[in-house]
């Protein structure tokens, strides 16, 4: 084993020219492929943000006990998906109005008695967010005879799952169509260098070396051709990473929303796919090659 | 087929072979055995074929028609796999060396005994030995594009006896050379013979036939020129 | 010139396995930009649509009297970046109050006189809807002194905005990068190509050949290779397309979204791209390699 | 200097050439002329720096110190971009034969005077006819690699004279070449000699370099063996 990285290694000396060209292929796959994810996993987290003002008003009965009111609260907190509720009675509902209404406040001048409803205020778990789950659970809270109307916003939702639906697949389609590119590119890249050394692994055979003895320092080759490419795109996208979170910085500054790198987790799973990336290649070529 | 007297059994025999490139006959019904430890010629004009009979009997390329048969092992039924074992028993010369120009001299000559499994302190010895015979021993670290002709040719040379290898087969081995280091050459594979090798050399060069004595099998047009009665010797 | 190209033509069938690796670089290269200029222009739109319920709500002072509503409508048509605007009466306005908030519509029964003003609604043409130039509007309009207020839903636009910036300014970048990946790889793999073909270059050379005769076929041959990557990148970025939007149907029918494709200038371009991108890896490569 | 009487000015002159590899001298002080028509042999042990005074000749390799003059252009001062210019005059045969493996025999031999933009049809018939002379006009179609040793020489033999060249240089043209073969290049490169071109062979073949009886230039370790005192003829 030691013998074959050694080979390896004094391979990749005679050999630099090419192998860089590997290691740079490499890298700019992983950086392709791992930008996009970071983009998209970014983006995915504004989108969530933004769900996370989706709420449920449940609103109650006008006759209904003040002594009810907290065991229809612990009955809605019992469905699941459900993470908090919290009670807004008619006097806090005009409050809020007349502030979410400075303009038309005068309206509220000459009010006479306060006819607005006792409410419930839900909020979701994030993985209940979506808008089949909150349909299911508007139904289920409706069905508590005390409670006379469920409120939504069926249109915003609706219209932001399918956004949301939308860009999901379209992300994992494309980060999947990027992730193939990027194996065939590799691939291919790996091929061509073996294509051009076939007179080398020719002459090896020719002088009694076994089809183990010529690959084992290829796909070792390619291992370390992959940590190197992994390391390097990893790098280069995290320098852009700064570059654009320090523009963006200035540009929205004291915004809500914070650019998100990759966890270090993430960095170790892209070396690691880059590395299998590295030995796909070689797999790849190889078994085409040695056969002709 | 008369039995050899000089070592035992055949080393290689060849039976009604023939190889054809495409509709190109490169070899025509060829019928030859050479004993163990025998030392053979095979000549012919350009094109006759020798390189070709050389390739069969290293498995380079497959027969058409026919069988080969290489210390009794017969080639068309060997396994892929076992193919490179037998080539470890073989020392090859190709007519145009085959070094790999990425790898230097010393690389070159110690890949058939790294392939080998041969110990590191033992390679560097018999590199080392096997360079100083062909006068390469100073050029051990240079790489094969910045070796004049003869240089690399001795150096494939180097290559293909470093294993002490049963067979040896050489392809025009000093085609390259001016007749001093073809005599060296020369010498060097007429002492594998003595110490047990059987040698075939591929060659045009009618003045080392003659100088050599052994027997010579002819080509024409990928044909033996006469059957070849092997003389009796001893 | 007609010489030349049946050198490339030649060389190309005799140098098949290299090209189709170069052809499939290329095509792999285009796809992955295309895809994303075609995911970021289809995440713009969205967010475009969003962008346009962007208006701008100007309140008259109670006094004004009716025929100085249309000076006052002029005014505002006149101004740069206003596309529209819409009188609303201080009636109307009620109506829309009423139908906006059906649960609290019993507070409107017993209500007096109507004291809401009289408003006007504008629309911005589409290159004026940033956050700046709404601004810059809204104090113009304010100028106008039978106007009392002017409201342009500064916090929900300016969070808009910023998202918009941050996602318009990582899309560009990221296009940058893909598309710098892109020539690299392609430059690479040329270079790879013509590496593994220096011996024949060197010998061409060698017998007499001028730098133009040999780069001449060259040339060309990148560029047919960028012409061929081309509509292959451009027809595989097709099917996806057409794969995905499929899917989307289903997922969201009826939705008010349309998957947009590229345009045929688009298309154009991209080929156009990508030839250059072949001409320009030929380039790279042959700048560093008839030097060595 | 001596001046020769055979042709007008020399082709070649060499002044005081070294060419050094890194430290090591592979010629050291070669001052020689050529006369033009003239027929010149190189000979020397292998290594002893035949190749590599061949390749100063055709800009293969600059001097590392001195002059070398053709037809009267110093090669050290010509612009790259005119280096092409010059190698048209000059047909070369290398060692290792430099045939383009992706192009097939007709290919190799017609890219000489593609280069020289000589038109379509001409070109098929100056290939044919230069292919029938070496005997390869049958293996037009062939690839070099499918080709024996011996036909690839003689491809390569065809490529050097093709374009008419005024200066022929050969480096082992006969090192694959059984004697027939080799004495119908011989009198190939002689029949070029008599129509005007001057010739440089760099072989150890004596016996060739015997039935010739031209002039022999002997190197050794990359000197000249003995101060060429130029034969006056005629
Ligand atoms: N791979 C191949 N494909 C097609 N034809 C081939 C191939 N290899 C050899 N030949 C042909 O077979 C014939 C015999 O070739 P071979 O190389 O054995 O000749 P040779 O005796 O070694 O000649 P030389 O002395 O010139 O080396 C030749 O005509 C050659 O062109
Ligand atoms: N590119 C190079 N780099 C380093 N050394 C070189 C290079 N080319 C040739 N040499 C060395 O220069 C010396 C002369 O080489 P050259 O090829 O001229 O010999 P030659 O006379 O042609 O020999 P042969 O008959 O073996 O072909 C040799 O020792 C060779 O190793
Ligand atoms: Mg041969
Ligand atoms: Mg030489």
């Amino acid at each position: 084993m030691i013998f074959f990285i050694k080979r390896a290694l004094l391979d990749i000396r005679d050999n630099r020219f090419m192998h860089l060209i590997a290691i740079i292929t490499i890298a700019l796959s992983v950086l392709i492929v791992s930008a996009f994810v970071l983009f998209f996993v970014n983006a995915s987290e504004i989108l969530n943000t933004w769900k996370q003002g989706v709420r449920v008003m449940a609103y109650l009965k006008p006759d209904v006990a003040d002594s009810q009111v907290l065991v229809i609260k612990q009955t809605i907190l019992g469905m699941p998906g459900v993470e908090d509720v919290v009670f807004i009675s008619r006097e806090e509902a005009l409050e809020l109005l007349k502030a979410d209404m400075k303009r038309q406040a005068s309206l509220f001048e000459n009010l006479g008695e306060n006819q607005l409803p006792d409410a419930f205020e839900i909020h979701m778990v994030a993985s209940a967010r979506s808008w089949g789950k909150v349909e299911i659970l508007a139904r289920e809270i409706e069905s508590v005879s005390q409670i006379e109307d469920v409120e939504y916003g069926q249109k915003w939702l609706g219209r932001f799952s399918s956004i949301f639906n939308l860009f999901r697949i379209t992300g994992f389609a494309m980060g999947a169509l990027f992730f193939l590119a990027a194996v065939f590119i590799v691939a291919n890249t790996i091929r061509l260098i073996l294509y051009s050394r076939r007179e080398e692994v020719e002459i090896m055979r020719l002088v009694g070396a076994s089809d183990g003895f010529i690959k084992a320092p290829l796909y070792i080759e390619g291992i370390i051709q992959g940590a190197f490419g992994g390391v390097l795109g990893v790098l280069t996208l995290f320098a852009a990473y700064l570059a654009i979170s320090a523009n963006m910085g200035e540009g929205i500054a004291g915004t809500f929303f914070q650019l998100k790198f990759l966890s270090f987790g993430a960095w170790f799973g892209i070396i690691i796919c880059s590395m299998f990336l590295g030995w796909l290649g070689c797999y790849l070529s190889l078994k085409q090659f040695l056969k002709a | 087929m008369t039995i050899h007297e000089k070592g035992s059994a055949p080393a290689i025999r060849m039976f009604h072979v023939h190889k054809r490139y495409g509709k190109r006959n490169a070899l025509v019904d060829i019928t030859l055995d050479i004993a163990s430890q025998e030392f053979v010629f095979v000549t012919g004009p350009s094109g006759a074929g020798k390189t070709t009979l050389l390739k069969l009997l290293h498995l380079v390329e497959p027969v058409s028609e026919g069988q080969i048969l290489i210390d009794g092992i017969n080639l068309s039924r060997i396994p892929s796999s076992r193919i490179p074992y037998l080539r470890r028993k073989i020392g090859i010369i190709f007519q145009d060396y085959k070094l790999i120009s990425t790898k230097n001299v010393f690389e070159n000559v110690a890949l058939v005994l790294e392939v080998m499994n041969v110990k590191r302190s033992q390679i560097k010895k018999k590199v080392s030995s096997v360079l100083r015979v062909v006068g390469m021993e100073d050029r051990m670290n240079s790489f094969p594009l910045s070796l004049s002709g003869g240089e690399q040719q001795r150096v494939a040379i180097a290559r293909a006896v470093v294993g002490d290898p049963k067979i040896i087969l050489a392809d025009e081995p000093t085609g390259s050379l001016d007749s001093d280091s073809a005599n060296v050459v020369m010498g060097l594979l007429k002492g594998f013979n003595e110490r047990g090798a059987t040698i075939v050399v591929a060659t045009h060069d009618h003045d080392i036939i003659r100088s050599t004595g052994a027997r010579t099998v002819n080509l024409l047009d990928g044909r033996l020129e006469e059957p070849v009665k092997a003389e009796v010797e001893a």
